[in-house]
């Protein structure tokens, strides 16, 4: 269908623009003019609540809105008339009026939008006072996110991104005019309702209303404690993002800085969460064959997203059998270096302090599962340990941004740093360990494995490109050498949804499906660091891809430090030992 | 540091009984196949509301929220957003003063003064036995019998401080006016 | 099912039964029950004029109840129709008020002036 | 043979006001004029005018004779009953003209009426169908079935009747805009929420005759192609639900709803959604979000309803006043209809008389009446008699219009000029008592409380509004406020996402372009002339005046006043509450009060 075309008049000049495109758009696609917006979020928050992208059009007595306003055909718009500016500035200043100033201590002041837009705008001076008398509580009940209503300005976008991305529906606007907050159910708070976590909230909130729940000052202590062993491990997604944070080129490959940087920080070992992603393969694709070989329930769903693992519990829990039973890579590498580890190099795993670095903020929730204290009970009779002696196998959880944030306060200057190699044996890791990081990667890296230990054959090819791409749903049927397998692959826990509707419902097509709770998978957690390219997953992704084509083995099944755990520790994938340490269960947490 | 203990609400305690899901399921049933497959809310509200003495408990709530196929977040959002449906007890009756314009300029203020006398609470307070909740309204559409009041839905119109407390014995003795 | 014609049935049939030349009764009174009315007072004025019309044993006078006839300020208010007599529209009818018009007015056929607010129906 | 009677009330007020006495007077007088035998005094009921009472009424002639006692009542024997001259002072005043009111029957209140809207409430029993078919209710309904839906489009819109809800926009685009939209199913709602404080004329429509709501929407369903109508009507009305409910279950045994109405192969039915107290469902958008069973949050428009309504679906939505209009256009068509009111604001239009006027009620007129008309004809002037200052209509959302402007029609362009809008019709009359920054601020906190907090500027920006005008009326405002509220009031009405916020400021600024010195009164002298504003009020003692009484030391509930006995008294400014019992008690009229 040709696109048809409208004659409109921005600031005097003529320009065609598509039917159907709003000012916002032809602004700034035809006009080269950026209007300000502050709770617009193309395709999920278009409310137009905030009154900052007003703009004069001739006719009208008001000032419509930009980002709502399609434009018709003749439209004479005037984005900087002074009833625009004055209007944009009081929109904003009403906003300050309320606003707390405490900038400096801030998570968000190097990156706030409210504050941005201030100084954009030339705010200098806010003639308005607060007119909310009491300060609301802040919501501390998650283990993940802290939300503090005090910095809310009421955009809207995180009621929107949790209900039309994620359908978790977990906030919304509670009370009415002035005293209307962004609120639980009955005020409850994120730990006590449906909130699975995902931060996805907490990367669009333009100021600081919500964070993480930040466990710096606790990774801080332990490194400066002389006898404790502080291990480090870094997801895929960190290293591909980490640069962001220090003004690198989007799409870097920070790997070798990240690993010297955390080393001089102080860790005694940097480890690689990618080793125990090569585990979680081994694990997670002789379950899958087992499953297709002894009629086993299919489709088997992927378990690495503790995000999408709540998700089930929570609105899915007839599902829960289909779900694999592996831990993600972060608990499995907690176990794996309390316990093999441990007795490798004889230390008193008591000692032992694990930290891992995660695009997620959901991880701070999993390390803290009841589940997850799979090492003290390994050691427990060996040590006769007593109950309150009990200990997580990952101890503590740091975000994207703030491993960053210790990188600065320790005045390191990571972009020139030389590149460093994680340390042995739990650094080393295969391409396929890597791609877990996107969309679509635990299932690629998954295939190459499955694929060589089902056909006894060598992988003719070893990019599956079909499984590829940050699309919200992909589906595909990969030859298994003759024998087709039926995947799909959902980011987003909106997608997720429908897939799994159809697995309730006993008719899903599929054997295999992965699930990431984040759009674009991990390379979008709500750990990563906050940015304003719209094209931010795409470069990410191409780094993660990158990396894995750089690297020696691309098989999970080929790392030789995975080999020896077997020989050494483990057996064989989903032995009996293997089933002890590394996989888990769930609950059904529909009624809490 | 340590997250805040989850914290046990109130009506979470009392788990919802057989006959209460029963009630709210048939409600609920009857308000969705009476109106074209869709829910009326208010209507389901309402009734819920008038069962457990003029306002909606957490656990209540949770299950509409259920039935209805909606988030409690968002229920929440609807509850909260309404002056007439309360997530907090209120009294066995509910008045509601009228402070609009033309009742404010006829007299409500010494109307709601001397309730406020008579009951020993305030405005939007609930007297120590439960049986009523004071509360200010907006317009009740009765101006021309200015200043005026409703106890849960009877009207009373014309009003000095000296016909109030009248008004409540007859309420309280359970007789409409 | 209703069709046009059975409509103007309706019409004619309901008409003569409200036309009180017609109709077997004597009189009707109309109290207003909007709610401004019952909030003034209308049900005891319905129950004062129901009362006395049985005291005087009159059974031959409607009494209905009707939507507020606009000066909610005069409430309770009440319109008496009595056969071949324009309407009159009494307005601050209490009970002992209600009670009089029936007496005088209805019984007495003398209208009470000091309570008239509109000769004539509405 | 008895040839005068009087009627003296013995009702409880007069009792109270000295009436005992009055009789014995007259008594007396008879008796010494020989005319006792002639004249038969009777005691009767209270007669309602208690303001006015003691009364007493010469009959057979039913003068009216108020505010008797025993001193002045001698004359109504000598003057009238003997020489038959009205003892014109005593006369009830008729507060526009000069003669005074002879009788009772001669309050103007129905006189200038013309009832449309209003043609059955008060008339017919709601509860009866048959009633209404008697008054040639859905005789609309049956016309235009037989006519057709563009042709009962083309009548709509050759009427030129215009939303009653408060804009004003065309009905006949509206409808017409519905008729076209794609997309279905289509929905037709009725608009009851009625929030405007001093609104009430809906409720009266509803409670009074709810058949001519109901026949409209199944014209409307027609006109359209809806199959289903929503009537929104607050639960603040439990009565008009109820009669609501009783003529849709009638209507539905009667075939005017359900299926196959009239025979026609029509099908129409029409559900009931109440809303829970938030004005800002009036709004159109809010409305159907609150039927969705969502927050009542107003969207953007374009679109409209009637391209993207209820679920997304083209939907009528007009208010109940404009409905109750549409049986009768049907019937008697366009020209009837604009055989009244003004030629762009044809027909009538109902106001809810509220505040100092002497009849408050319902009044139906032709659009295009006077305020002059409405205040002091219909409205029987200002009680007390005090000084007209100005009405307030449109609610929250309107301003006010002034003396000056009392001879100027009212219709919904009229009315635009002078900053306000014609809103539901609540018209609260305002006298020399009532201070302008007092209302202005009271309709601002009514908008605070009622904005439901979507858009910044509405939300922010009149709790803003709000404080200053606090400020003022605390005597703590500063001379370049009223270029805050100016500016601020600007910006929201520009940039507020629905009409509650774009009229919000309306009272402000319409106040202050009015009523600029008493403003400046507030805020450079410190003072309220119209002393409603405690803060701003002062309670000195006149020394010259204060004879030492010590009754208003005794009377004051903060022991602000001291002073001896027989000396002169003084307030102490600072503990002084300013309640006003020293004023109230002081009978040497020695305590001032500015």
């Amino acid at each position: 269908m040709e696109m048809r075309t409208l004659h409109v008049k921005i600031n005097g000049r003529d320009y065609q623009v598509p039917d159907g495109s709003t000012i916002l758009e032809a602004a700034s696609a035809y006009a080269n003019i950026e209007i300000p917006t502050l709770c617009y979020l193309e395709g999920i928050s278009e409310e137009g609540a905030c009154g900052v992208c007003v703009v004069d059009v001739k006719g009208t007595r008001n000032l419509p809105r930009a980002c709502l306003t399609k434009v018709s055909e003749g439209m004479e718009i005037w984005t900087n008339t002074a009833r625009v500016r004055e209007a944009r500035k009081i929109n904003v200043e009403l906003l300050l009026a309320n606003h707390p100033t405490d900038c400096f201590t801030c998570e968000r002041t190097e990156n706030c939008d409210l504050r941005d837009l201030a100084s954009e705008l030339g705010v200098r001076e806010v003639e308005f006072p607060r007119t909310r008398t009491e300060w609301l509580p802040i919501d501390n009940t998650s283990l993940s996110l802290v939300r503090d209503p005090n910095k809310c300005i009421l955009c809207r976008r995180c009621v929107n991104v949790c209900a039309k991305v994620q359908s978790v529906y977990a906030i919304d606007i509670a009370g009415r005019g002035s005293n209307s907050t962004v609120s639980t159910f009955l005020n409850e708070g994120l730990g006590n309702v449906e909130c699975v976590n995902c931060g996805q909230c907490l990367l669009v909130c333009p100021t600081g209303a919500l964070t993480e729940r930040s466990e710096i000052p606790d990774v801080w202590k332990v490194l400066g404690d002389p006898d404790k062993i502080v291990v480090v491990e870094t997801a895929p997604a960190v290293r591909v993002a980490i640069g962001e944070e220090f003004g690198m080129p989007d799409g870097t490959q920070a790997t070798g800085k990240m690993a010297a940087a955390l080393r001089s920080l102080g860790f005694n070992k940097v480890f690689d969460t990618d080793f125990s992603a090569d585990l979680t393969i081994m694990e997670e694709g002789f379950e899958l064959i087992g499953r297709i070989k002894n009629g086993g329930t299919l489709p088997l769903i992927t378990s690495c997203s503790p995000g999408w693992i709540k998700f089930a519990e929570t609105f899915f829990p007839g599902v829960l059998d289909y779900v694999s039973s592996c831990k993600s890579p972060q608990q499995m590498f907690g176990t794996v270096t309390k316990t093999y580890w441990a007795e490798k190099m004889g230390f008193d795993p008591r000692k032992i302090v694990v930290v891992s670095v995660m695009p997620c903020t959901a991880k701070k929730f999993e390390k803290e599962r009841p589940e997850m204290k799979t090492a003290f009970h390994y050691w427990q009779e060996k040590m006769s340990l007593k109950d309150e002696e009990a200990f997580n196998d990952v101890d503590f959880v740091l975000t994207t941004r703030e491993a960053a944030r210790m990188i600065r306060e320790a005045g390191i200057d990571f972009a020139n740093l030389p590149d460093e190699d994680f340390d042995k044996p739990l650094g080393e890791s295969s391409g396929a360990g890597v791609i877990f990081g996107a969309t679509g990667g635990v299932m690629e890296a998954a295939l190459r494995t499955a694929y060589e230990v089902l056909t006894r054959k060598s992988l003719p090819r070893l990019d599956f490109e079909d499984v590829r791409g940050l699309e919200g749903m992909k589906s595909a049927t990969i030859d298994i050498d003759g024998t087709p397998l039926r995947v799909a692959i959902a980011n987003g826990l909106g997608n997720a949804r429908i897939l799994i509707e159809e697995v309730q419902k006993g008719e899903s097509p599929y054997q295999f499906i992965e699930i990431m709770t984040c759009p674009g998978g991990c390379l979008g957690g709500g750990g990563q660091p906050l940015s304003n390219n719209p094209d931010i997953k795409k470069r990410r992704a191409e780094a993660i891809y990158r990396e894995d084509a750089g690297k020696p083995i691309r098989k999970s099944h080929e790392n030789p430090e995975i080999q020896e755990i077997y020989k050494d520790f483990l057996g064989e994938p989903n032995s009996e030992k293997a089933h002890h340490l590394l996989h888990t269960t769930y609950h059904d947490r529909s009624g809490e | 540091m340590e997250p805040d203990k989850k914290v046990q609400s109130p009506e979470k305690a009392t788990a919802l009984s057989v006959e209460d899901r029963a009630f709210l399921q048939e409600v609920v049933e009857r308000d969705r196949v009476e109106h074209h497959g869709r829910v009326s809310y208010m209507d389901i509200l309402f009734e819920v509301e008038h069962r457990y003495g003029n306002f909606l408990p957490g656990e209540v709530l949770r299950e509409v929220a259920r039935l209805v196929g909606t988030s409690v977040a968002q229920l929440n959002g609807f509850v909260t957003f309404y002056t007439m449906l309360s997530t907090k007890p209120r009294g066995r009756h509910v008045i509601r003063v009228c402070t609009s314009g033309p009742c404010h300029v006829t007299g409500a203020p010494a109307v709601m003064a001397e309730l406020e006398r008579l009951l020993g609470v305030g405005e939007g307070e609930t007297t120590p036995d439960g049986a009523f909740t004071l509360e200010g309204s907006s317009c009740l559409g009765i101006c021309g019998v200015s200043p005026a009041l409703m106890i849960d839905d009877d009207a009373y119109g014309n009003l000095t401080p000296k016909d109030l407390p009248g008004i409540l014995a007859a309420v309280r003795a359970g007789g409409a006016q | 099912m209703k069709s046009l014609e059975e409509l103007k049935r309706i019409k004619e049939e309901t008409l003569k039964a409200m036309d009180l030349r017609q109709a077997k009764d004597r009189g009707k009174i109309v109290v207003a029950m909007g709610t401004c009315g019952i909030a003034a007072g209308a049900k005891d004025t319905l129950m004062a004029v129901i009362d006395e019309l049985d005291k005087a044993g009159v059974h031959d006078v409607q009494v209905v109840q009707s939507g507020c006839m606009g000066l909610c300020d005069r409430e309770p208010t009440i319109e008496v129709s009595m056969k071949d007599q324009p309407s009159v529209i009494y307005g601050d009818v209490d009970d002992a008020n209600a009670r009089r018009i029936v007496r005088e007015h209805v019984q007495g056929g003398q209208v009470v002036a000091e309570l008239v607010i509109k000769r004539g129906n509405l | 043979m008895i040839r005068n009677q009087l009627l003296i009330c013995a009702g409880g007020a007069c009792i109270t006001s000295g009436e005992k006495s009055v009789k014995d007077v007259l008594v007396e007088e008879l008796a010494k004029n020989g005319i006792q035998d002639e004249v038969q005094i009777i005691e009767t009921g209270c007669m309602g005018a208690c303001d006015l009472g003691p009364i007493v009424v010469v009959y057979p002639e039913g003068t009216f004779y108020q505010k008797v006692t025993p001193q002045n009542a001698g004359p109504i024997v000598s003057e009238h009953l003997v020489k038959g001259r009205v003892v014109s002072g005593l006369l009830y005043r008729q507060p526009t003209s000069e003669t005074r009111a002879q009788t009772r029957e001669e309050i103007s209140f129905y006189t200038l009426q013309v009832k449309r809207v209003l043609r059955n409430c008060g008339v017919i029993d709601p509860l009866s169908i048959e009633e209404y078919i008697a008054r040639d209710g859905y005789f609309g309904l049956g016309k235009a079935l037989e006519i057709g839906p563009d042709a009962i489009i083309q009548t709509i819109q050759e009427s030129g009747l215009r939303g009653r809800g408060g804009a004003g926009f065309p009905t006949g685009i509206k409808w017409k805009a519905a008729r076209d939209a794609s997309g279905s199913p289509k929905y037709v709602v009725c608009n009851g929420d009625e929030g405007d404080p001093g609104a009430f004329m809906d409720r009266s429509v509803l409670e009074g005759d709810p058949h001519s709501v109901i026949e409209a929407m199944v014209i409307a369903g027609f006109a359209i192609g809806a199959a289903t109508g929503y009537v929104y009507v607050r639960a603040e009305y439990p009565l008009a639900i109820e009669r609501l409910e009783v003529a849709l279950t009638r209507a539905r045994e009667y075939g005017f709803l359900g299926r196959n109405i009239l025979g026609s192969g029509f099908d129409f039915d029409i559900e009931i959604r109440i809303g829970a107290g938030a004005f800002v469902c009036g709004e159109e958008t809010a409305l159907l979000r609150s039927i969705e069973g969502k927050r009542g949050m107003p969207s953007a428009k374009p679109p409209f309803p009637a391209q993207a309504g209820l679920w997304g679906k083209p939907t009528l939505i007009n208010n109940v006043e404009t409905y109750a209009n549409v049986p009768p256009i049907l019937i008697n068509g366009a020209e009837w209809f604009r055989s009244v009111g003004t030629a762009k604001s044809p027909g009538t239009k109902v106001f809810a008389l509220a505040g100092k006027v002497q009849n408050t009620g319902l009044v139906e007129v032709p659009m295009g009446t006077t305020l002059r008309e409405l205040v002091f004809d219909i409205g029987g002037g200002i009680p007390g008699g005090k000084a007209f200052k100005g009405a307030q209509t449109g609610g929250p959302s309107g301003g006010i219009i002034t003396a000056d402007y009392l001879d100027m029609p009212i219709d919904f362009d009229s009315v635009k000029e002078l900053g306000t809008i014609m809103g539901s019709g609540g018209l609260i009359i305002l006298d020399e008592d009532n201070c302008m920054v007092d209302v202005a601020k009271f309709y601002l906190a009514f908008t605070v409380d009622e904005s439901c907090g979507k858009c910044t500027p509405c939300r922010e920006g009149t709790k803003q509004m709000y404080q200053i005008m606090e400020r003022i009326t605390d005597g703590k405002g500063t001379p370049n406020d009223i270029g805050k509220l100016k500016t601020l009031g600007r910006v929201i009405q520009q940039t507020s996402l629905c009409g509650l916020g774009q009229s919000a400021p309306n009272p402000v600024l319409s106040t202050i372009r009015f009523f600029p010195d008493e403003y400046r009164a507030h805020i450079e002298d410190r003072k309220c002339p119209a002393h409603a504003c405690l803060h701003l009020l002062t309670y000195s003692v006149v020394s010259e005046k204060c004879v030492g009484c010590t009754a208003c030391a005794r009377q004051c509930p903060v022991q602000a006043i001291t002073g001896q006995v027989k000396k002169a008294h003084v307030i102490d400014q600072a503990t002084c509450i300013k309640c006003g019992s020293c004023y109230e008690v002081c009978r040497f009229d020695a305590i001032l009060k500015e």
